[in-house]
C-alpha cells in the first residue's frame, strides 16, 4: 500500500468515526431530551370560522384543523375565504393560495330561517344542526336561534317539507374577501 | 360678589390645527326661536316602553308630557303641544340602510311650554334626586356625544370640567349659550357641586371667546368658593375640546385610553347640557336645543333655539336656505360632521350644528409620507402608517400602531397635501375591527356549542352502548334459563 | 402673490414646486461656476426621467400625464442633474434619469411607494458601473463657459480645462504624501471664491439659501438636515484634533454635496423617516456614514451610499421612533409581525 | 488584526449576505416577517460562533494531524450538522422559551451555506481560535443586521402599491440587489 492509500483510509476512518460519534450523540440526546405534544391543532382551529359546515369534507372545523396539521391543503374552507387562508398561511409559514373552488365559493354569511307555518315538527333539522342552534320538539314548531346559527346549511337537506331557507344576516357583517374564482380556474 | 378666578392654561396641544374659526359668521345674528308646524322624532332602537302602544293617531299630547323612555332611563318629553299624525318607519338622518321608527307630530301650540311639567326641585338637591331628575328631563350630552348625564354621575367624582372650548371652526352653539345663559350654567354647576360633593370645577374656554368669558365672569355666583372654581383659558386650537385633550389642558392629567375619565373621578359637561340641566331643576324637561346653522353655503347663518324634531329642511330655510349650486349639509362641524342624506328628518338632541359647504371634488394622490398628518394629530398617532396598513388590508398592523386611539377628529384630512380621506379610512377600519371582533366571538361560541354537542353525542352513544350491553347480557341469561328449562323438560 | 409662496403648500404638486423654487439659486450658481453644461444635463435627465415615467405608467395601463403633473419626476431629474459631474458625457444624465425613475420609482409603483431615493439610487448604480464617467467629469470652476461639452465618455479628463478631481478627491489622493495645510496650497484652491472649496462653496451656500426657503415654507423640518450635518461635521470636527491628516471641517461642509444633500436629499419624505425623531436619526446616520466613506472608503463622495443605506434602515427607524400616544405610558414599537 | 476592525469587517464591509452572497436562501426565505428574522438572526449568531470554534477544533485537532485536510468540507458539514442538531435538542428541553424563538430556525441553519462558508473562510484566513469565534460572531451580526433591515423593508413593501407583476418575491429580490449596492459603499473602509 502506498502512502496516499493510507492517507485515504485514515481520512475515511476519521470521518466515519466522526459521523458515527455524532450519530450516537444525537441519538442519546434525542432520547434524553424528548418533548412531546403540539398546540398546533388548536392554533389552526382558531383560524377557522367555526361554521362547522363540512364543506371542506371534514365533519366540522376541528377535524379539518387536525387534517391541516397532518399536511392537508389550507384552501378548502369557503366560509373563511381569503382571510382564513392568509391566517393559516401565516401560521404555517406557507404561501397563501387561492380557494379550492371544488369545495364551494365564499359567500356572505347567512342564517337559517324556518318557515314556521310549514314546519311539521319532525326534529330532523335539530339532529343535523352542528351547533344546536335549532329549538323545538317532536310535533312542535321549530325555530332557529339566529344569533347562534353559523349558516352552514346542513339543516336544509334533511327537512322533508323544505321549510328552511338561508337568508342574509340582518346585522352588519364584514365585507367578504374571497379569492377570485376566475383566478382559481385560470390556475387549473 | 365673589371674583371669579381666571387662569391661563400653561399647556398647549402638541399637534392640532390653528385655522380661521369662521365663528363670526353665525354669531353676527341674534339667537332666533324656531316655531315649526310639524315635528319628526326618531325613536331609539331600544326603548323601555314604546309610544306605539300609548298613542293612537289624532291624540293630543301636551308639551312636556313624556313621550318614551329609553333603556338607559332617559325620558323624552314632547317638545310642543301636538297631535300624533303618524307612527311608522322611515329614513334616518344619515340615510343608513336600516330604517328607524319615527313619530310624526303636528304642532298645535307653537310656543314652548310655559308651565313646568316636572316639580321644581328645592335649592340643594341630593345626588339621587339630581340623577333621577336628569333622567326624567331627558338630559343627555348636548355637545354631540348624547351620553346620558345621569349615568356619568354614578361614579365617585371629584372634578367637574365644563367644556366651553368649542374648538371646531364654525360651531357657535356653546358660545351663544355661554353668552346668553351664563347664570343658568353657574346654577347647574352649583347644584352639581353640592349634589355630587365635587371638590373643584374648571370651566375651560378657548381664548377666542372674550364675550362668553365676560358673561360668565359677570354671572359668577357668590355661593361658589373661588378656591374650588376657576375658569381656565386655553389657546384656540382644534381639537382642544376633545375630552381627553381637554382634561389634559385643564388639569395636566393624561387619561389612559383604556379607561374613561369618570373612572378617574372627572366628569366633563358641555355648557349647553348644563343650561338644560338648570332648566330641568326648575321643572322644564329638555324640549329645545340651540343649533348653529352655518357654513359657506348658508345665506344667513345664525343660531336657532330649536324644538327637538324640527325638520332639517325647515331650519335650513329659516337660515335663508342654501346658495345656488351643489352643496353638502353636514350634521356637526366641518371636520367631524357627517353628511345628512335625508334633510326631511328631525333635529336630534345631538344636533349642535348644521354645516353646509359646496361639494368639492378633490382627487387624492398617493401618500408621500410627508408627515403633516402626524404633526397635527392630537393623540400623536402616525396617520400615514395607519393609512398604509389599512389600505393594504393589514388591520392587525393598524390596530398595533394605535388605530383604536384615533379620535376621528379629522385634523389629518385638513392638512394632507395628497387629499387622502384619512379619517374615513380610519372610521371604516375601526368599524371593520368591531365586526371582526363580533365574528370572532360568534366563532368562539360556535366552537363551544359544537364541542358541547359532540360531547353530548359521544356520551349518548356510550350510554346506548352500555345499555345495549346490559340488555344483551340480561337476554343472554334469559336464553340460558329457557334452554335450561327446556333441557329439564326433555329430561 | 408672495404670501402664496410663503404659506405651507396645500397639495403634493405645491410641495414639489416649492422644492423646484428652492433649487433655483443653487442651479443658477452651478451654471455660473460650471457653465451651461448643467442646464444641458438638466434637460437630458428630465427627458430620461419623463420617458421612464411614461413607459412605466403605460406598462401598468395607467395614464402618464397625471403622474407627470405632480412634478416629482422632474424634481428627481433636477436633483440628479445637480449631483452629476458637470462635464460628464451627455449619455450619463439621460441614463441616470431613466434608472432613477425606471428602477427607483416605477418598479415600486410610482410616487410615494419607492423605498429608496431614486436620484441617489441612480447615482450609486452609475458610480459603480461607470466610475470613469462619474468621477472625472469635473470642470475647473469658472472654466465651464469656455469648455466644450464632451459628447461621449471618451477622452474625458484629457480635454483642456477639465479636471478629474474635486477638492475631496484632491485631499484623498494627496494625503499619501502631503499634510492638509500643504494640500491647501494646491493651485485649485486659488481659482476663486473663499479658498475653502473654490466655486463649489458658492453652489453650496446657494443651496443653503434654498434650504432656508424650504424650512420657512415648512416643507422640510430641521431634524434631518441638522442630523446629517451634526453626523458629518461632528465627526470631522472630532478628528480635526489631528489637523495635518484630516480634511478641514469647513471643507467637509462646503465641498462635495454636503449642503445640497442636507436640504434636498436627506429631506426626501418618501424614502426618509417620517417622525421628527426618526428624521433626526436618519440624518445623523447618513452623516456618519458619509464621513466614513469620504475618509476611509473607495468612493469620492459617500452621500449616495450613505443615504441608500439609511433608506434601508427607514422601516426600522419608523417602527422604533413613533411618538408616545396621548394617554399611553410608552410609545408603540415594532410591528405586529415583529412583536416577539 | 485589530479585533474591532475584524468585527466591522465581518459585519459591514464583507457582509456575509450582501457582499459575499452567502446565506441567500434564509435571507430571502425568512425575511417575510420581522419576528422570524429576529429569531433566525439570534439562532445564526449562536450557531455561527459555535461552529466557527468547532470547525477550528476539527481542523487543528483532527484534520491537520491526520493529514486529511482534503476532507475539510465534508468534515465541516458533518460537524455543523451535529452541532446544530444537538443544540436544538438540548435547547428544546432545557430552554423552552429560547427554543420558541430559535427552535424553528435551527434546522434551517444546518443548510445555511453561510455557516459552512464562514468556517472555510476562517481556515483560509488562518484565524486563531479567538479570531475564528470573533469572525463568526461578526459575520452573524452582519447577517442579523441585513436580515432584520430587509424584513422591515419587506413589511413596508407589503404596504406599498407595488405593480402586481412584481409583488412578493420579485420586488424583494430587486430590493435585495439595491441593498447590496448600498453595502458597496462600505468597500475599502477596512482593508481585509
Amino acid at each position: 500500500m502506498n502512502e496516499i492509500t493510507i492517507d485515504i483510509i485514515a481520512g475515511v476512518i476519521a470521518l466515519t468515526a466522526l459521523t458515527t460519534a455524532g450519530g450516537l450523540l444525537l441519538q442519546t440526546l434525542s432520547r434524553r431530551f424528548r418533548v412531546d405534544g403540539s398546540p398546533l391543532v388548536a392554533q389552526i382551529d382558531a383560524c377557522l370560522p367555526q361554521t362547522q359546515c363540512g364543506q371542506c369534507g371534514h365533519p366540522g372545523c376541528r377535524p379539518y384543523a387536525e387534517a391541516i396539521a397532518s399536511g392537508e391543503s389550507i384552501n378548502k374552507c369557503p366560509p373563511g375565504g381569503r382571510d382564513t387562508i392568509e391566517a393559516l398561511a401565516d401560521l404555517l409559514g406557507k404561501e397563501p393560495i387561492p380557494l379550492d373552488a371544488a369545495h364551494g365559493i365564499t359567500e356572505l354569511p347567512k342564517v337559517a330561517v324556518i318557515d314556521e307555518t310549514v314546519c311539521i315538527g319532525c326534529t330532523k333539522c335539530i339532529v343535523a344542526c352542528p351547533v344546536d342552534a335549532i329549538l323545538g320538539a317532536a310535533k312542535l314548531m321549530h325555530t332557529v336561534i339566529a344569533d347562534e346559527c353559523t349558516g352552514c346549511d346542513l339543516c336544509l337537506a334533511p327537512c322533508p317539507v323544505d321549510c328552511i331557507a338561508l337568508v342574509p344576516r340582518s346585522w352588519p357583517t364584514r365585507d367578504i374577501k374571497s379569492t377570485d374564482s376566475r383566478e382559481v380556474i385560470a390556475r387549473g | 360678589m365673589a371674583e371669579c378666578r381666571i387662569i391661563q392654561s400653561p399647556r398647549r396641544l402638541a399637534g392640532g390645527l390653528q385655522r380661521a374659526d369662521g365663528k363670526a359668521l353665525s354669531l353676527s345674528q341674534p339667537l332666533m326661536q324656531m316655531n315649526p308646524p310639524v315635528l319628526q322624532l326618531a325613536l331609539p332602537d331600544t326603548l323601555e316602553d314604546t309610544p306605539l302602544e300609548r298613542w293612537s293617531i289624532g291624540d293630543q299630547i301636551e308639551a312636556g308630557q313624556p313621550l318614551f323612555t329609553t333603556q338607559e332611563g332617559i325620558t323624552q318629553a314632547c317638545p310642543r303641544t301636538a297631535t300624533v299624525e303618524s307612527v311608522g318607519t322611515g329614513k334616518t338622518l344619515s340615510g343608513s340602510p336600516t330604517p328607524c321608527r319615527l313619530l310624526n307630530l303636528t304642532v298645535v301650540d307653537p310656543d314652548p311650554p310655559r308651565q313646568p311639567s316636572l316639580t321644581p326641585l328645592p335649592a340643594n338637591p341630593d345626588g339621587r334626586t339630581l340623577r333621577q331628575r336628569a333622567a326624567d328631563a331627558g338630559i343627555v350630552g348636548l355637545g354631540g356625544g348624547g351620553f346620558p348625564a345621569h349615568l356619568k354621575w354614578q361614579h365617585r367624582l371629584h372634578t367637574l370640567i365644563v367644556n366651553g372650548a368649542e374648538c371646531e371652526p364654525f360651531l357657535t352653539a356653546d358660545e351663544q349659550t355661554m353668552r346668553l345663559r351664563a347664570p343658568a350654567i353657574w346654577d347647574a354647576v352649583v347644584a352639581l357641586m353640592s349634589a355630587l360633593s365635587l371638590q373643584r370645577c374648571v370651566l375651560v374656554l378657548e381664548d377666542n371667546k372674550p364675550e362668553a368669558l365676560a358673561a360668565l365672569q359677570a354671572a359668577y355666583p357668590s355661593v361658589l368658593d373661588a378656591q374650588d372654581v376657576c375658569i381656565t383659558v386655553i389657546q384656540s386650537q382644534y381639537p382642544s375640546g376633545a375630552e381627553r385633550q381637554l382634561i389634559w389642558l385643564a388639569l395636566g392629567l393624561e387619561i389612559a385610553t383604556t379607561t374613561s375619565p369618570v373612572e378617574h373621578g372627572i366628569v366633563v359637561h358641555n355648557p349647553v347640557t348644563l343650561a338644560a340641566l338648570a332648566d330641568a331643576l326648575h321643572g322644564y324637561p329638555l324640549t329645545d336645543r340651540i343649533v348653529t346653522v352655518t357654513g359657506p353655503s348658508i345665506v344667513t347663518p345664525g343660531t336657532f333655539q330649536t324644538p327637538l324634531g324640527t325638520p332639517i329642511d325647515l331650519l335650513l330655510s329659516q337660515a335663508g336656505g342654501l346658495r345656488p349650486g351643489h352643496h353638502n349639509v353636514f350634521h356637526g362641524g366641518p371636520y367631524t360632521g357627517w353628511p345628512i342624506s335625508n334633510t326631511a328628518a328631525g333635529v336630534r338632541a345631538t344636533t349642535a350644528c348644521l354645516y353646509a359647504a359646496p361639494v368639492v371634488s378633490q382627487t387624492p394622490s398617493p401618500c408621500i409620507r410627508c408627515g403633516a398628518c402626524a404633526e397635527v394629530c392630537p393623540v400623536h398617532l402616525q396617520p400615514q402608517q395607519l393609512f398604509a396598513a389599512l389600505t393594504h388590508d393589514q388591520l392587525d398592523e393598524a390596530l398595533h400602531v394605535g388605530l383604536s386611539q384615533c379620535l376621528e377628529c379629522g385634523a389629518c384630512d385638513v392638512v394632507c397635501p395628497s387629499n387622502l380621506s384619512l379619517t374615513k379610512t380610519f372610521q371604516d377600519g375601526i368599524q371593520d375591527h368591531q365586526l371582526q371582533q363580533a365574528e370572532k366571538q360568534r366563532a368562539d361560541r360556535a366552537r363551544t356549542r359544537f364541542e358541547a354537542r359532540n360531547q353530548r353525542l359521544l356520551k349518548r352513544s356510550e350510554a346506548d352502548e352500555t345499555r345495549r350491553a346490559v340488555r344483551r347480557e340480561r337476554s343472554g341469561s334469559a336464553l340460558d334459563r329457557i334452554r335450561a328449562a327446556r333441557a329439564e323438560e326433555t329430561h | 402673490m408672495l404670501w402664496r409662496i410663503w404659506a405651507p403648500p396645500q397639495s403634493t404638486r405645491a410641495v414639489m414646486q416649492s422644492v423646484w423654487i428652492a433649487l433655483i439659486p443653487g442651479t443658477l450658481t452651478s451654471v455660473w461656476v460650471f457653465g451651461p453644461g448643467v442646464l444641458v444635463h438638466l434637460v437630458l435627465a428630465g427627458l430620461g426621467a419623463c420617458l421612464a415615467e411614461v413607459i412605466g405608467r403605460r406598462a401598468r395601463g395607467l395614464a402618464a400625464t397625471q403622474a407627470l403633473q405632480d412634478g416629482s419626476t422632474l424634481l428627481t431629474a433636477w436633483l440628479l442633474a445637480l449631483a452629476l459631474p458637470p462635464a460628464a458625457p451627455l449619455w450619463l444624465p439621460f441614463v441616470a434619469g431613466l434608472i432613477a425613475i425606471g428602477l427607483g420609482k416605477q418598479l415600486y409603483g410610482g410616487l410615494g411607494q419607492n423605498p429608496v431615493n431614486p436620484a441617489m439610487l441612480a447615482y450609486a448604480i452609475l458610480i459603480v458601473s461607470a466610475p470613469v464617467a462619474m468621477t472625472t467629469g469635473w470642470i475647473v470652476p469658472f472654466q465651464g463657459w469656455s469648455t466644450p461639452m464632451p459628447l461621449t465618455g471618451i477622452g474625458v479628463g484629457a480635454v483642456d480645462g477639465l479636471t478629474g478631481a474635486t477638492i475631496l478627491d484632491l485631499y484623498r489622493t494627496e494625503f499619501r504624501e502631503l499634510t492638509a495645510p500643504e494640500i491647501a496650497q494646491h493651485p485649485l484652491f486659488s481659482v476663486g471664491g473663499l479658498g475653502i472649496a473654490p466655486g463649489v462653496e458658492w453652489v453650496a451656500l446657494s443651496h443653503l439659501l434654498g434650504g432656508g426657503f424650504l424650512f420657512a415654507r415648512r416643507v422640510i423640518r430641521w431634524q434631518a438636515p441638522v442630523g446629517f450635518l451634526v453626523g458629518l461635521l461632528g465627526l470631522a470636527a472630532f478628528f480635526a484634533i489631528d489637523p495635518d491628516n484630516t480634511v478641514p471641517v469647513l471643507t467637509h461642509a462646503l465641498a462635495g454635496a454636503t449642503l445640497f444633500s442636507a436640504f434636498f436629499i436627506v429631506t426626501d419624505p418618501v424614502s426618509g423617516a417620517t417622525s421628527p425623531r426618526g428624521q433626526w436619526w436618519f440624518g445623523l446616520g447618513a452623516g456618519v456614514i458619509t464621513y466614513l466613506i469620504r475618509t476611509y472608503g473607495l468612493y469620492p463622495d459617500g452621500v449616495a451610499f450613505a443615504v441608500l443605506f439609511m433608506n434601508f434602515m427607514v422601516p426600522l427607524i419608523d417602527q422604533y421612533t413613533r411618538p408616545r400616544i396621548h394617554g399611553e405610558s410608552r410609545s408603540i414599537r415594532g410591528s405586529v409581525r415583529g412583536r416577539s | 488584526m485589530d479585533w474591532g476592525l475584524l468585527l466591522i469587517s465581518a459585519a459591514l464591509v464583507n457582509n456575509v449576505v450582501l457582499v459575499q452572497y452567502l446565506g441567500l436562501c434564509p435571507f430571502m426565505g425568512v425575511s417575510n416577517r420581522m419576528d422570524s428574522a429576529f429569531g433566525l438572526s439570534l439562532a445564526t449568531a449562536f450557531v455561527l460562533t459555535l461552529t466557527s470554534v468547532v470547525a477550528y477544533l476539527i481542523e487543528t485537532l483532527i484534520l491537520i494531524p491526520l493529514d486529511a485536510v482534503w476532507l475539510r468540507t465534508l468534515a465541516f458539514i458533518v460537524a455543523i450538522a451535529i452541532t446544530v442538531q444537538s443544540t436544538e435538542l438540548i435547547m428544546r428541553k432545557t430552554a423552552p422559551l429560547l427554543y420558541q424563538v430559535l427552535g424553528l430556525f435551527l434546522p434551517l441553519i444546518t443548510t445555511n451555506c453561510a455557516v459552512l462558508g464562514i468556517a472555510l473562510l476562517n481556515v483560509n484566513r488562518s484565524h486563531t481560535l479567538l479570531e475564528s469565534a470573533l469572525y463568526g460572531f461578526g459575520a452573524a451580526m452582519g447577517f442579523a443586521l441585513v436580515l432584520v433591515m430587509f424584513s422591515a423593508m419587506r413589511e413596508r413593501l407589503a404596504r406599498a402599491d407595488i405593480p402586481e407583476l412584481l409583488q412578493g418575491t420579485p420586488i424583494a429580490l430587486i430590493t435585495a440587489g439595491f441593498m447590496a449596492l448600498a453595502f458597496m459603499g462600505f468597500s475599502g473602509i477596512v482593508n481585509s
